[in-house]
């Protein structure tokens, strides 16, 4: 069966279109003001990589905390329960599901059937989210696809105090200012993000394998905090990004519970 | 001779592991100052006092709701790091809720021999506390003793009286020349030496205090003395925040802190009596914590006659992130300071403290003191 | 969004300087500077005997030092006047010890409070100091000198930086936030978060429902005004009230914080943002003519 | 078509009258020559009683949640009482109370009637057991500028442990208490009353248990956010005569409904309990539940057992038979305190105090013997009281089988609960417990 997954998220509407558990195509498009407008060109997108046409997708779920802006679904599923589908479909062994979005963390645990059993969502704090890591490439200047590789080559642990995104930003300045190099300040920024990320994880209790999904994903500056935090290796998909849709897509088809 | 407090400071576990490997004792971590170290010192064991490391950490969280205060937070991630593994029991004395749940998580976690919760009376103003306290020390004396095997005569309680005592005598000493124009050691200084009596052989403590006295005698700082600050509040080691702020223009001259002043300032009198009286007597009757600080604010004119006589021209007032006893207390504290003409500086302590920003307010606050060149 | 409104740079203020041309800098006795180096924004304003001769605003870069040296040229571009000139200097601002020509480091809170009273005269008793990443709300006395203050805390919710944040995401130009914010019929409820970062998706969801860009503007400077007036009630407020930074230019807030106070703030006879640089410049000549009669 | 029958509970009107009059009562009481006084929801209320059948109190506690369901009221409140210096994470209940002192307004007003200058309490009788509870009213009299406080402690171990000296510390206190209310009021006190208040006290808080156990029934006859209305009535005056007689009244209603299989929720499918206070200003979500999800709070132990009193029998967690049901006999003062002391330290809610695990195994036994499938969390910021232990509850409950979901709020202070975040978590949980969506 052919289904697809709309995942509206705060920054980006990401669309997948599945057939039996095989990815056929996948959009995206930035979240602005016309979300049904949004999402007919990460629709439009994701049809066109597949090479299909919209009366071929037989079932439509949505998820992602816009969910219930989308008109013309057949249901829809919580990020946790989407998350939890696709990680699980991706990796069977996964039993803990990290999913960072750009204003948002969220850790899930899952038992070895995929079933949710436990959640813990960080919020109100974008210094668990991806909004963190891009105020802190703005404030060292560098490019935020260029912030994880360059915390990799450092192998200096600098403490970094503030909490707040905004005020971190001025201790990055600060940092400048006391003359730490500017990967050492990368690595901070990576080890802050993931000890805030880890502390939540360990509400849930962290067993591995650890799936990472997310945008955050494609970071592999944070991975690397993050691994050294959890004291573990991370399973990261081909597009973490494009976890949420895909798992409602999944639900969709009935493939995952 | 000065420079063992912050040896000892920063090398607690060190000293606590050692102290066992040498005398074969047990080691007793508590939680709270109004933890009896009279009896436990009596009964040939070390008590260690449970305080955090100020890193920030990722461990307490599934066991401790983030609204608790930080130190609660950082005492328990010491535990969960297996920084303490050399206890061989753990105490607390009832006092606030937030320190409480760094015990009772510890308790459920961290296996330890013996575990204690001694309930400490809260209304330490009513004439029913002590004979209350009484018993409740003869019952943690009894469990105490089956801990140890080893039973607790009253001249044991005399002796753990005098070890206790007489630090608390020679700290009172070493305060004593805090007065002085140019006072002899930092706030720093004093700190180290408040927190390592917390963390050592009294015994042992005690001698270095000793020898520290003479030389403090002729000692200076070698630096402008600045501002003559107190600071006051809840539970407060940080020493990087100590020294940003004496490194600013200013010194430390007295606190009020369970780390400093309201740990040793008060003695057991003994006067020949029931020793278990004596101890509780001194426990319901001490500076307060202001949780049991209560329905009269007792604490106060205590502030205000520690302000004079140490000549104290600001306060620099902490309080631990959450902390609801002091919370409740500091705007009275406050006016009362700024009435008898001290200025304050209110900030709140977390685990780690951006530095930076309490650095502005620190020096804006010197300025409001000092700036009188400036016009 | 069908332009990428990223590139537009919206929030980008008008970088400026200026020199009194009446002003013949060199019959003065005591000529010295004010480097305030602040999060977002760096200024140096030039005193001759104690009277504003000149000054410059512009974006503080990534290096502090530079920053105050860009700072310091631009002020005192077109003036004839070296650096060599101005004898002595005061830094202060965030960045108050990375000015390396700086005689002495004096804080922005102590430097608003003069700079105000010598803006706003001797009747000021409370100004309040919008900065790029905090906000402080100070007591002063007749002379301009310091209370009593307070701070926010740990969160930039409030501050210039967080309207830069918010007028690039609507696409309105941080010089026109205030003016289009006035534009409704009536106030709308303040946005619930005032965090930059959750504000942002905050906005979108109202903009989603149809809201006009001046109505979440207003409900973002309500919501704002609202956090400062907190601040200066919990420090207690007496007139004359003034208000210095970045965010005393923007009348959207301005003019909330004056109706929650049901007090008029002075109105502004400077740039708003050079207040902490003209304290320090002030603060240099006492400091100068003290040294002067020391010797 | 409804899976059970419901109907409106009747006994709710006659809730809403004792809790209006209690405010008119307290209000008025100084035109009537009585005497007004303040203290917690946990105070020993059947003391001041001996003082005459004029003298009426004001719970803090259930006074801040009233003003924490007028948003706009509650705002200035909070406010004002951060104007004051007090900070943000202390007792919400208190900084609703407080403001209310602050700005002299009255948290009840009379229907189309104005709001009322807050009316001063002649003295303050409290208890102590949270690290703060007799400090809230230190700064009562701070802002009264000076009122007369009496406060008890009761922080003396838990039940299991309790130990004579730990009785004779309490009734010690409360002897002392009842010379101090003499001397303040300049009244004499009567025994007699006192006693009857006593076995009020013990009536009221056992019946209260024995209703909450109805519950465990399927459907349940009673749901949380009704359940609020009517133990609150405890939490105001729980020595007094007509809350213990509306206690019989409700418990014989509710075993009606039971016995005709009247629901709360009537497409209940999913049984929950909650902790903690609720956000008060935010009831609706547990409406959103039932409608949505056919999911019912059947109660919590705070709920149960803030006022409710029960123990542990035979490895059962049942209601506490009152004294005089035992056949006590209350002679005189002294037994009267005894008795007193020894009823209220078996409090459910006061045993978490001492350590978690009490409350993990009482709310573990909920869950069992109430047939939950699922435990909402509170993470109250507004009660450091109630929230104590509460990540080390749900470590127990979740190691004992049952899904543990968490929420983040404020009993009183709206600024601090996410509505919306809330329902998407609930709907999270929901999906994870797979329980199918009725809408």
């Amino acid at each position: 069966m052919i289904t697809t997954g709309i995942d509206v998220g705060a920054k980006n509407i990401k669309v997948v279109i599945q057939e039996d558990g095989k990815l056929l195509g996948k959009g995206q498009a930035t979240s602005g003001l016309d979300t049904a407008s949004d999402i007919k060109q990460a629709m439009d997108a994701a049809l066109a990589e597949a090479g299909l046409t919209r009366d071929k997708v037989e079932k439509t779920y949505a998820t992602g905390a816009g969910r219930k802006e989308v008109k013309e679904v057949d249901d829809s599923y919580t990020e946790v329960g989407a998350d939890a589908a696709g990680a699980v479909h991706l990796f069977p062994g996964t039993r803990t599901v990290i999913d960072i979005g750009a204003e948002e963390g969220r850790a899930i645990k899952v038992d070895e059937n995929g079933k949710v059993v436990d959640f813990a969502i960080n919020e109100r704090c974008a210094a668990g989210a991806g909004a963190f890591t891009e105020a802190m490439a703005r404030a060292l200047e560098v490019p935020l696809t260029e912030l994880g590789p360059l915390s990799l080559t450092s192998s200096k642990a600098v403490p970094m105090n503030a909490q707040c995104a905004v005020f971190a930003e001025s201790e990055v300045v600060s940092l400048i200012h006391q003359k730490t190099e500017k990967r050492d300040i990368a690595r901070a920024v990576h080890d802050a993000m993931s000890s805030r990320i880890t502390s939540m994880a360990r509400r849930v209790g962290v067993e591995p394998s650890v799936c990472l999904i997310g945008g955050v994903a494609k970071n592999p500056g944070f991975v690397d905090s993050l691994q050294r935090d959890l004291e573990m290796e991370i399973l990261i998909p081909d597009d973490p990004d494009f976890v949420g849709a895909f798992g409602a897509a999944l639900l969709a088809a009935g493939i995952a519970k | 001779m000065i420079e063992m407090f912050q040896e000892w400071y920063d090398n607690r576990h060190e000293y606590a592991k050692h102290w066992k490997a040498k005398t074969g004792g047990k080691v007793l971590g508590y939680f709270c100052t109004y933890v009896p170290e009279e009896i436990c010192y009596a009964a040939g064991v070390l008590p260690v006092r449970i305080l955090g490391s100020h890193e920030s950490q990722d461990v307490t969280e599934p066991h401790i709701f983030a609204m608790y205060c930080p130190f609660c937070r950082d005492c328990l991630a010491q535990g969960l790091a297996g920084r303490f593994d050399y206890l061989d029991g753990i105490t607390i004395a009832q006092s606030c809720l937030h320190i409480r749940q760094a015990y009772t998580s510890w308790d459920l976690h961290i296996p330890v021999e013996w575990s204690y919760y001694l309930p400490m009376p809260h209304n330490v103003q009513s004439p029913r506390a002590v004979p209350y306290l009484v018993e409740e020390l003869k019952s943690f004396k009894k469990s105490m003793e089956e801990w140890t095997g080893k039973k607790i005569t009253d001249d044991d309680l005399r002796r753990g009286i005098e070890i206790v005592n007489r630090d608390r005598q020679l700290m009172k000493q070493v305060y004593e020349l805090r007065k002085r124009e140019e006072p002899p050691l930092s706030g720093l200084e004093s700190m180290y030496m408040v927190v390592s009596s917390q963390t050592t052989d009294k015994q042992e403590h005690a001698r270095i205090v000793e020898d520290s006295l003479k030389e403090l005698e002729n000692r200076t700082l070698g630096r402008p003395v600045g501002q003559r600050l107190m600071i006051l509040g809840s539970e407060d080691d940080d020493h990087e925040f100590v020294q940003m702020v004496e490194s600013c223009g200013s010194t430390f001259v007295i606190d009020d802190h369970c780390t400093g002043t309201r740990y040793f300032w008060d003695q057991v009198s003994l006067d020949g009596g029931d020793p278990l009286t004596a101890i509780a007597t001194r426990y319901v009757n001490r500076v307060p914590c202001p949780t049991k600080d209560w329905p009269v604010r007792t604490r106060l004119p205590h502030i205000l006659d520690l302000a004079r006589e140490w000549d104290a021209s600001g306060a620099v007032i902490l309080q631990q992130k959450f902390c609801d006893p002091h919370e409740l207390d500091i705007p009275a504290i406050k006016s009362a300071l700024e009435e008898q003409g001290l200025i304050t500086l209110f900030l709140e302590l977390d685990v780690t403290v951006p530095i930076g920003q309490f650095k502005t307010r620190v020096e804006a606050f010197l300025e409001i003191m000092q700036e009188e060149d400036l016009f | 969004m069908a332009e990428d409104t990223s590139t537009k740079e919206y929030w980008r203020w008008t970088e400026s300087n200026w020199h009194d041309p009446d002003m013949d800098w060199r019959a003065g006795d005591i000529i010295t500077a004010g480097v305030d180096v602040g999060s977002v924004s760096s200024q140096t304003v030039i005193t001759v005997d104690g009277k504003l001769y000149a000054y410059s605003n512009m974006r503080t870069g990534s290096d502090s030092p530079k920053s105050a040296q860009n700072a310091t040229d631009w002020a005192l571009e077109g003036t004839g006047m070296t650096q060599d000139d101005i004898q002595y200097v005061v830094g202060t601002g965030y960045g108050r010890v990375n000015v390396p020509f700086a005689q002495r480091a004096i804080t922005e809170i102590a430097c608003h409070a003069r700079g105000a009273n010598y803006m706003y005269g001797p009747t000021i008793k409370t100004v309040l100091d919008m900065g790029g990443q905090d906000c402080k709300a100070i007591r002063v006395d007749e002379k301009g000198k310091v209370v009593a203050f307070l701070m926010n805390d740990k969160c930039a919710a409030g501050t210039g930086r967080g309207m830069e944040v918010f007028s690039d995401l609507l696409g309105v130009h941080i010089t026109e936030v205030g003016e289009l914010s006035l534009q409704v019929e009536e106030e709308p409820p303040m946005v619930s978060s005032t965090c930059v970062v959750f504000a942002k998706s905050e906005a979108s969801g109202l903009l989603r429902e149809g809201w006009p860009k001046e109505k979440v503007l207003a409900a973002y400077c309500l919501a704002m005004a609202h956090r400062v007036v907190g601040l200066l009630e919990r420090l207690g407020i007496e007139e004359d009230f003034a208000i210095t930074g970045g965010i005393a230019k923007n009348i959207g807030i301005v003019s909330r914080i004056e109706k929650e106070l049901g007090i008029k703030a002075l109105k502004p006879t400077l740039d708003t943002q050079i207040a902490g640089a003209l304290g320090g410049a002030l603060f240099a000549g006492a400091l100068l003519q003290k040294e002067r009669k020391g010797k | 078509m409804a899976k059970y029958k419901t109907a409106p509970l009747k006994s709710w009107q006659k809730a809403k009258e004792i809790r209006e009059n209690y405010y008119r009562d307290y209000e008025a009481a100084r035109e009537k020559g009585g005497l007004r006084w303040a203290g917690g929801a946990w105070t020993f209320d059947a003391i001041p009683s001996g003082l005459g059948d004029d003298v009426y109190p004001i719970t803090s506690e259930p006074y801040g949640a009233t003003i924490a369901f007028q948003k706009d009221f509650s705002d200035r409140c909070l406010e004002a009482a951060e104007r004051a210096g007090y900070a943000r994470d202390l007792c919400a209940y208190m900084r609703n109370y407080w403001g209310s002192i602050l700005l002299d307004e009255y948290g009840w007003v009379e229907p189309g009637e104005e709001r009322k200058p807050f009316p001063k309490p002649d003295f303050v009788w409290q208890d102590h057991i949270c690290c703060s509870h007799a400090k809230w009213y230190q700064v009562v009299s701070d802002l009264e500028g000076g009122i007369p406080m009496f406060c008890i402690d009761v922080g003396v171990g838990p039940y299991e442990k309790t130990t004579k000296h730990g009785v004779d510390y309490v009734v010690g206190q409360m002897q002392d208490g009842i010379d101090w209310l003499e001397k303040t009021t300049g009244r004499k006190y009567d025994d007699e009353k006192l006693i009857q208040a006593v076995y009020n006290t013990c009536r009221a808080t056992s019946t209260w248990a024995e209703i909450c156990m109805l519950n465990q029934n399927i459907p349940a006859p009673l749901e949380e956010k009704t359940m609020y209305s009517l133990y609150v009535l405890g939490t105001l005056h729980k020595s007094s005569p007509e809350v213990a007689d509306f206690y019989e009244e409700l418990k014989a209603e509710v075993e009606d409904r039971v016995a005709n299989g009247i629901a709360a929720v009537e497409n209940e499918q999913t049984r929950v309990m909650t902790d903690t206070q609720p956000p008060w200003g935010f009831l609706r979500v547990f409406r959103y539940m039932a409608e949505k999800y056919g999911c019912v709070s059947v109660g919590s132990l705070y709920t149960f057992a803030l006022i409710g009193n029960w123990i542990w029998k035979d490895g059962q967690f049942v209601p506490r038979p009152t004294p005089q049901s035992l056949g006590v006999k209350i002679k005189d003062r002294d037994q009267a305190l005894r008795v007193l002391t020894e009823w209220e330290l078996s409090k459910p809610e006061w045993q978490h105090f001492y350590h978690p695990k009490y409350k993990s195994e009482m709310m573990i036994q909920i869950a069992k013997d109430w047939k939950l499938d699922g435990v909402m969390l509170h993470y109250n910021r507004g009660c450091e009281g109630l929230s104590l232990g509460i990540a080390e509850n749900r470590l127990a409950i979740l190691d004992a089988g049952f899904p543990v979901m968490v929420f983040e709020g404020n009993m009183g202070d709206e600024r601090e609960f996410d509505e919306a975040r809330t329902m998407g978590r609930i709907d999270s949980f929901m999906e994870s417990l797979s329980v199918p969506k009725l809408v």
